[in-house]
């Protein structure tokens, strides 16, 4: 069943286009010792090359506002199928994760030639790409939900490559534990939003937006999806683990930490503004998230001295940015934003890409030591200058224009206009300072001796960030280009009514322009008044005490103590403390019925009389017990064991069992030996228990006792009438050709109990005698 | 323990105790006892001995180890249960002669079932009690 | 005669724990079987007792003509007697195993495998 | 035909323990011969499962007394489901042991004692008679008692002590709530108890019934607050015996009280507001305690106490969507389980050591086995579309629909804590530099073992990661089937009607 549907499915394109990179992935595992020399792994390239073609050829269809869906049926009983939908939206998705993959992928084969794990990092990368491809395509919630939690994955993976760091290895946990927190947000939200809907068809809930809108669960469902997407999104207080990330290879943190992973909670929150947006719950909490994390971030970033740390704050400033966009949500708010998305994977790909050319060649990624590495990486100063242009809004590069709309969109709102565009205005004279920091700062002042010999690495690594700002300027230039083939086709898919409004490099002299400039002119000054310094650095690391990332280890490990207190407490390593546990939590539940539903009286009509003969049994059993319990000889302990047994036996006798008093017996004798057999070579009883324990146990044994004696006369007074007894007494002698009915049950009516039952006794009996006849020697263990 | 008090009554005893069990056994369909009750007699009797004649003599008299026992009695209680499944009936299901024997009365599949675990308690009971023994 | 019954029935489930609950090798083993012997006794108890009329068919009848003892619960008692038999003699074995092993009685001892190791 | 069918399984399992007490001395018999049984058993179970699900529930009356006389096999679609996990995993574990459990061990019946447990727990899963019940879980209990004291080491013996005297008291507290049952109904077979049971007057009498048999279970299924047997003596014996223990043991704990709780005992909201508790606590407890272990086997251990309050939950909610994601988890957790001690016997084989804070470098030395294990792992985690995500679909949707609140957040909470302890232990076990670490004298190296030793141990572990893989991508089937069951479960008419359908034609 699942294969015919691969098999006449398998060339329904999409699917393809994400199922091709997870085979190069497995494909990997069996073939990686191949690629490892150079050319070998840029043939890889061509997979996301050849993925960026294909999605390329969809622009015109998208363009002319088709949407193409396509539906794999995968697991129907819990709604679940592969169900895909390509419209403006994923479309610009799709074609960043496969345009900045193929660059990354080219960059990789040089960046780490050689390396003893390339064929995994590809693998990883691979899985990734399919991954995010998948996010962005699906149109189930749960299958989106899976391709979600895949990038997780694959980040942990990447930001763990260099595994035997351990660094690396707290940084994946911490990332992978922050996303794993956000994906089961995000599976909440979409088994809620799929109850509300009866449907995970992102599509299908956008019929219903109404009704979701006035659900009472609409709330909940909006916070679902708001834990997922801040904490992918690192908003803040979930930010620090992308600083964290930082460990992974440059490429990593091009490509997932920067361009396209932390993307998917923009992604996801663009692609329900339409369906739970527009309510003042989401407008407000989205601008107040993302204010309050570009401030922080953008803050943050003024006192860092590594040049991938600057760009993570950097970018996470950016992400605020988005997430306030969206809270906007008003339509040039939803333009700027996804023009703003486009623009920042152009530059922070490349600033990051040109961070990693810094590094491998001269092994320094601070920021303080570096400068005038424009004479030996020249192609390198250019591409990281024109992307520092872009950063920081420049014109003619497509960040102006971005930045024009941003402002457009905060002095559109009706309400706190001047509030929102300060806010604005501030986080972007922060980044711009960031974009220069880390696209001039290194090329420019006077090479340092030390880097003199430093040379210029394969094209391979220093093309793709070239290529990539020149785009930037192209767009720039050419506004509609991306108007036409990028942003055009996304706004329609989001926004109801994009018409009459187009991209323009040029709006003539107006307040945004003003603004523009002072953000220019403000971001310039800072560049040139304030220098990275390790001072500063210091200065900002001791009020991390504060962070939310203190506080949240501090958090766990107050967890972890608890933790180990409970499990410590309950799992104390004492027996009786087990039994005792158990015990009292049966008499504290069986207590609770029985106080609450009887009334203690008894029906003693029923009862037998007492004979003396009874009474005698009686008294013996009850002192042997007695005896039993409290000598201090183990050998009058085992003594009166033997006669509550043989008391058993009377007892079993007189009220007409003769086959069970017999067995009693026999078997009383037996244990009987057995013990005298072993009690010689145990020790004697020692006083151990303090006789508080010994009057508490007392006292829960009672309890335990009396329940089981009243449940006992309960029982007696209702009426049974077996109708399998009288079965048996009527057909014992006729069908089953025995008269001894006991025995007649034990060998055929019940004959599987006692087949059960030798071999009960059979494994007892291998028991002991392995017990007692293997003695491993220490040495032999395991 | 070896006193020739003990030791003489054992040598007594012992068949004694033996044929008690095996009537035991066989009168277990219509009187108090079968192969339980019967298995744990026929225990006791050599356990009994083992205590007069010393572990070792008693090992002799059996021949066998007393574990071989616990095979032989379940493969037999075994079969008996699963035969039926060869006449498409139930497992477990009890095969009667046609014609009643003498002493035993009814010979059925019942009783091969009793005589199994009558077997596998022998056996078990004493590979547990010898064991502890030579241990001890 | 059930009341004094259903008394020495909760006496012994009563007595079973409170040995369990010591820290000796060999009282816990004496709690188990007290307990054994408890839910014996609460079986055969519940099975509602009769007196002197086992169930046993007379030799001249092909059916009972009378009243007669529940042989239901004798046969599970029986069942359960065989069974706690072979347990009971495993523990015995166990414990002494262990104290040979360990060198000590005493349950308290015996609480390396819950620590984190 | 049937006669046979339902039982054979079952009665393979017997035969060969039979066989292998008859082929004490040899061992290589001894090896062929557990190979050859379980080999055979799966192939019954698969025919089993294919008949049942076919023609519906089949039922034996054993020796042909019919119901409620006689004692009644039921082979329903839960029963024949875990019958055919338990000789899968039996099938994987059998031939680990022949090379991970050493030879002093295997001399002294460790195979026989296995079949022995096997066919415990099958014959646990197929009988419809409660006291039946009782005399399977003894089996169950012996032979594990004798696997995990075999061998009769330092700690072994300890965790013996706990578990034996913990499991006994389960025993004892099963045949207490099975005596007030008789005295109550006269009966023992289930269906005729589902039938009698809501006729009778006093009902408080019958919760005590079911909270009796709910802590008689709740210890075999390791559930808060009674599971501490479990993190005691798991991690004691050779990991093969922890994987069947860990995959089944605590499973059919679980299987009794579904078993009683759809057929017997059913609707009680106090019995299901307790089973709620105790599922949301074991959980918590479960996930908290996996957290701070060391020894790689006790985060394990501690994980199933945490899963199985996944399944108790899913019971607890008793709807048909919550029992399904019962069923589902609970045919994922055999398998993972199994493989996950299976797994930690073979780290313990690379590394000779299985703290976590010693080992390492397996991801660097062995990575084709790493990523094999990475398989399971992350199954276990429920890393989508892996084997035990699905489940949880159900029993959170379950969750929302009673507006249970509470339930939703601890199986959110338990995912994530999965999450991140096996996160950690991939980053400890996997990706850390190992430290150094002393090696008895005779300890035998993984690579210093024949080629076919080490697929011995490869093997199963790959065998169980395919049949996870399958849950997880064919999860249309195993959810179709758990509906199936589900469905069977909360309508026990059609349990009941199985069982005396054939009433008239009594011989």
């Amino acid at each position: 069943m699942i294969i015919p549907i691969f098999v006449t499915t398998i060339f329904k394109s999409m699917l393809l286009s994400i199922l091709a990179g997870l085979f190069v992935a497995v494909g990997l595992i069996f073939i990686g010792k191949f690629i490892k020399n150079k050319w070998a792994a840029v043939s890889l390239t061509a997979l996301p090359l050849g993925l960026f073609i294909y999605f390329l050829n969809y622009i015109p269809q998208i363009a002319s506002g088709e949407i193409i869906y396509q539906k794999i049926s995968w697991i129907p009983s819990f709604g679940v199928d592969l169900s895909f939908q390509l419209d403006g939206l994923s479309l610009l998705f799709s074609l960043m994760i496969t345009g900045v993959g193929t660059l990354v992928f080219a960059y990789t084969s040089a960046y780490l030639k050689g390396h003893e794990y390339l064929d995994r990092f590809y693998a990883y990368l691979s899985m990734f790409m399919a991954a995010m491809l998948g996010l962005v395509l699906s149109d189930n919630l749960i299958s989106l939900f899976v391709f979600w939690e895949l990038t997780s994955i694959s980040s942990f993976y990447l930001i763990g490559f260099n595994n035997t760091s351990e660094a690396s290895r707290k940084s994946a946990l911490t990332a992978l534990g922050i996303t794993g927190i956000g994906g089961l947000f995000l599976l909440a939200g979409a088994l809620l939003l799929g109850s509300i809907t009866d449907s995970y068809s992102i599509a299908e809930m956008l019929q219903n937006k109404d009704f979701l809108l006035q659900h009472e669960f609409y709330i909940l469902a909006v916070i679902f999806i708001f834990g997922a997407a801040f904490t992918k999104s690192a908003q803040f207080p979930f930010h620090f683990w992308l600083p964290g990330a930082m460990k992974a290879p440059t490429p990593v943190s091009t490509y997932l930490h920067s361009a396209t992973m932390v993307k998917a909670g923009i992604y996801l929150l663009l692609r329900f503004s339409p369906i739970l947006g527009s309510t003042e719950f989401w407008n407000t909490t989205l601008i107040l998230v993302g204010a309050v994390t570009m401030l922080y971030s953008a803050f943050h970033l003024l006192f860092r001295t590594d040049l991938k740390g600057i760009l993570a704050y950097s970018t996470i400033a950016a992400l605020g940015i988005l997430v306030f966009l969206i809270g906007l949500g008003t339509q040039e708010a939803i333009i700027a934003a996804l023009v703003f998305i486009v623009v920042h994977a152009l530059y922070k790909a490349s600033l990051f890409l040109i961070t990693g050319i810094i590094d491998h060649e001269t092994g320094t990624r601070d920021i303080t030591k570096l400068a005038g590495l424009r004479k030996v990486l020249m192609p390198v100063a250019i591409a990281g200058f024109i992307a520092a242009l872009i950063s920081g809004g420049v014109p003619p590069s497509i960040g102006f224009v971005g930045k024009d709309l941003i402002y457009e969109a905060t002095l559109g709102m009706p309400t706190n206009a001047i509030l929102l565009t300060v806010i604005a205005i501030v986080t972007n004279i922060l980044l711009f300072y960031a974009g220069f920091v880390a696209g001039v700062k290194p090329f420019t002042g006077k090479l340092p001796e030390t880097y003199e010999k430093v040379h210029l690495p394969s094209w391979l690594m220093w093309f793709p960030p070239l290529l990539m700002v020149s785009a930037g300027m192209v767009f720039g230039i050419f506004p509609q280009l991306l108007e036409s083939a990028f942003v055009g086709p996304a706004t329609s898919s989001l926004v109801n009514d994009s018409e009459g409004f187009h991209l323009k490099l040029w709006h003539g002299f107006n307040t945004i322009l003003g603004l523009s400039a002072i953000t220019l002119v403000v971001g310039l000054l800072l560049y040139f008044i304030l220098k990275p310094t390790h001072r500063l650095e210091n200065f900002i690391n001791k009020l991390e005490v504060i962070s939310p990332k203190s506080i949240l280890f501090f958090l766990t490990n107050g967890f972890e103590d608890f933790s180990k207190g409970w499990t410590n407490f309950f799992q104390n390593g004492y027996l009786r403390h087990y039994i005792a546990t158990i015990v009292g939590f049966l008499v504290v539940a069986l207590a609770f019925i029985i106080f609450s539903n009887f009334d203690l009286s008894l029906d003693v009509s029923s009862f037998s009389e007492l004979t003396t003969y009874e009474i005698a049994i009686a008294i013996m059993m009850i002192g042997a017990v007695i005896f039993t319990v409290f000598t201090n000889s183990r050998l009058a302990a085992v003594a009166s064991m033997g006669v509550v047994g043989f008391a058993f036996c009377l007892l079993f006798l007189f009220y007409s069992a003769p086959d069970l008093a017999m067995t009693q017996f026999s078997v009383d004798t037996l244990t009987v030996i057995l013990f005298v057999l072993v009690l010689y070579r145990l020790p004697k009883y020692l006083h151990l228990s303090k006789n508080v324990l010994r009057l508490e146990h007392g006292i829960l044994s009672l309890a335990f006792g009396s329940l089981i004696t009243i449940l006992v006369l309960k029982v007696l007074q209702e009426d049974q009438n077996s109708e399998i007894t009288n079965f048996y007494a009527e057909n014992s002698y006729l069908l089953a050709k025995g008269k001894n009915v006991v025995n007649v049950i034990l060998v055929d009516f019940r004959g599987v109990d006692t087949l059960v039952e030798i071999s009960v006794l059979i494994v007892a009996a291998l028991g002991v005698f392995s017990l007692l006849k293997l003695r491993l020697k220490t040495r032999d263990k395991k | 323990m070896k006193t020739i008090i003990l030791r003489t009554a054992s040598d007594f005893l012992l068949p004694v105790l033996l044929l008690f069990s095996l009537f035991i056994l066989l009168r277990g369909h219509y009187l108090p006892g079968g192969g339980f009750i019967g298995g744990l007699v026929a225990a006791i009797a050599f356990v009994l001995d083992a205590f007069a004649n010393g572990l070792k003599n008693t090992k002799t008299l059996l021949k066998i180890h007393p574990g071989f026992l616990m095979p032989v009695g379940l493969s037999l209680a075994f079969v008996s249960a699963v035969t039926p499944l060869f006449f498409d009936l139930p497992l477990m299901t009890g095969l009667w002669a046609s014609e009643p024997i003498p002493v035993i009365g009814n010979l059925g599949s019942a009783l091969f079932f009793d005589t199994g675990v009558y077997l596998v308690v022998i056996g078990a009971s004493l590979t547990i009690i010898f064991t502890i023994s030579e241990a001890a | 005669m059930e009341i004094l019954l259903a008394v020495i029935t909760g006496l012994l489930y009563a007595a079973g724990i409170y040995m369990m609950l010591r820290r000796s090798l060999v009282k816990l083993i004496l709690g188990i079987i007290l307990l054994g012997n408890g839910v014996n006794l609460l079986i055969f108890l519940l099975g509602r007792i009769t007196k002197g009329k086992p169930p046993i068919i007379p030799e001249e009848a092909k059916v009972f003509q009378e009243i007669y003892a529940d042989p239901v619960p004798q046969a599970l008692i029986l069942t359960a007697i065989v069974i706690s038999f072979g347990l009971q003699a495993f523990a015995i074995i166990l414990v002494k195993r262990t104290y040979k092993v360990l060198g000590t009685d005493d349950l308290d001892q015996l609480n390396t495998t819950d620590e984190d190791s | 035909m049937s006669n046979l069918a339902i039982l054979s399984p079952l009665l393979i399992h017997l035969l060969f323990s039979i066989l292998l007490m008859f082929a004490w001395r040899s061992l290589k018999w001894q090896k062929s011969l557990t190979i050859i049984g379980n080999s055979i058993a799966l192939a019954a179970s698969i025919w089993v499962f294919i008949l049942v699900y076919e023609h519906g529930t089949q039922t034996v009356q054993s020796g042909n007394w019919q119901a409620p006389f006689g004692i009644t096999f039921v082979g329903d679609m839960l029963a024949v489901t875990l019958v055919l996990l338990t000789c899968i995993s039996g099938f994987a574990v059998a031939i680990f042991s022949v090379v991970s459990v050493i030879k002093a061990r295997l001399k002294f019946g460790y195979f026989s004692v296995f079949h022995f447990l096997l066919m415990g727990l099958i014959g646990a899963f197929l009988t419809g008679d409660i006291f039946n019940l009782y005399v399977w879980f003894e089996i169950i209990i012996i032979s594990s008692f004798v696997l995990i004291s075999l061998g009769g080491e330092k700690n072994q013996l300890e965790g013996a002590v706990k578990y034996f005297t913990l499991n006994f008291l389960a025993s004892m507290i099963f045949l207490t709530a099975l005596g007030v049952l008789y005295g109550l109904t006269g009966t023992l077979n289930m269906a005729d108890l589902s039938q009698k049971i809501v006729l009778l007057e006093n009902q408080a009498l019958v919760e005590i019934c079911a909270v009796l048999f709910l802590v008689g279970f709740g210890i075999k299924s390791a559930v808060f607050p009674l599971y501490f047997w479990l993190p005691a003596s798991y991690h004691t014996p050779p990991s093969a015996v922890s994987a069947i223990f860990a995959g089944l043991l605590t499973k059919v704990g679980v299987y009794a009280l579904i078993r009683v709780f759809t057929l017997i005992f059913v609707g009680d909201l106090f019995l299901e507001t307790l089973l709620l508790s105790i599922a949301i606590l074991s959980i918590f407890s479960g996930g908290i305690g996996a957290l701070i272990q060391n020894n790689i086997r006790k985060v394990f251990s501690y994980l199933i106490i945490c899963h199985i309050g996944f399944m108790i939950g899913g019971l607890g909610l008793f709807t048909t969507v919550a029992i399904a994601g019962t069923i589902f988890y609970l045919i994922h957790d055999i398998i993972v389980k199994t493989n996950l001690f299976l797994i930690s016997g073979l780290i313990y084989r690379l590394r000779s050591t299985s703290s976590l804070q010693k080992l390492g470098g397996l991801y660097d030395q062995y990575p084709k086995i790493s990523l094999l294990l990475a398989i399971p792992l992350f199954s276990l985690v429920g890393i989508p579309p892996l084997s035990g995500f699905w489940p949880k679909i159900s029993l959170i949707l379950a969750g929302f629909e009673q507006q249970n609140y509470w339930f939703v957040g601890a199986v959110i909470f338990g995912s994530l804590i999965t999450l991140v302890v096996i996160a950690k232990v991939w980053s400890e076990a996997f990706w850390k530099e190992p430290k150094p670490v002393k090696k008895w004298k005779k300890f035998v190296d993984f690579s210093q073992l024949k080629q076919i030793q080490k697929a011995q141990l490869i093997f199963p572990i790959a065998f169980l990661s395919v049949v996870s893989l399958y849950i997880g991508f064919g999860a249309e089937h195993i959810q179709q089937l758990s509906e199936r069951i589900a469905n069977e479960l909360m309508d026990n008419q059609q349990y009941i009607d199985a069982v005396f359908k054939t009433r008239t034609d009594a011989r």
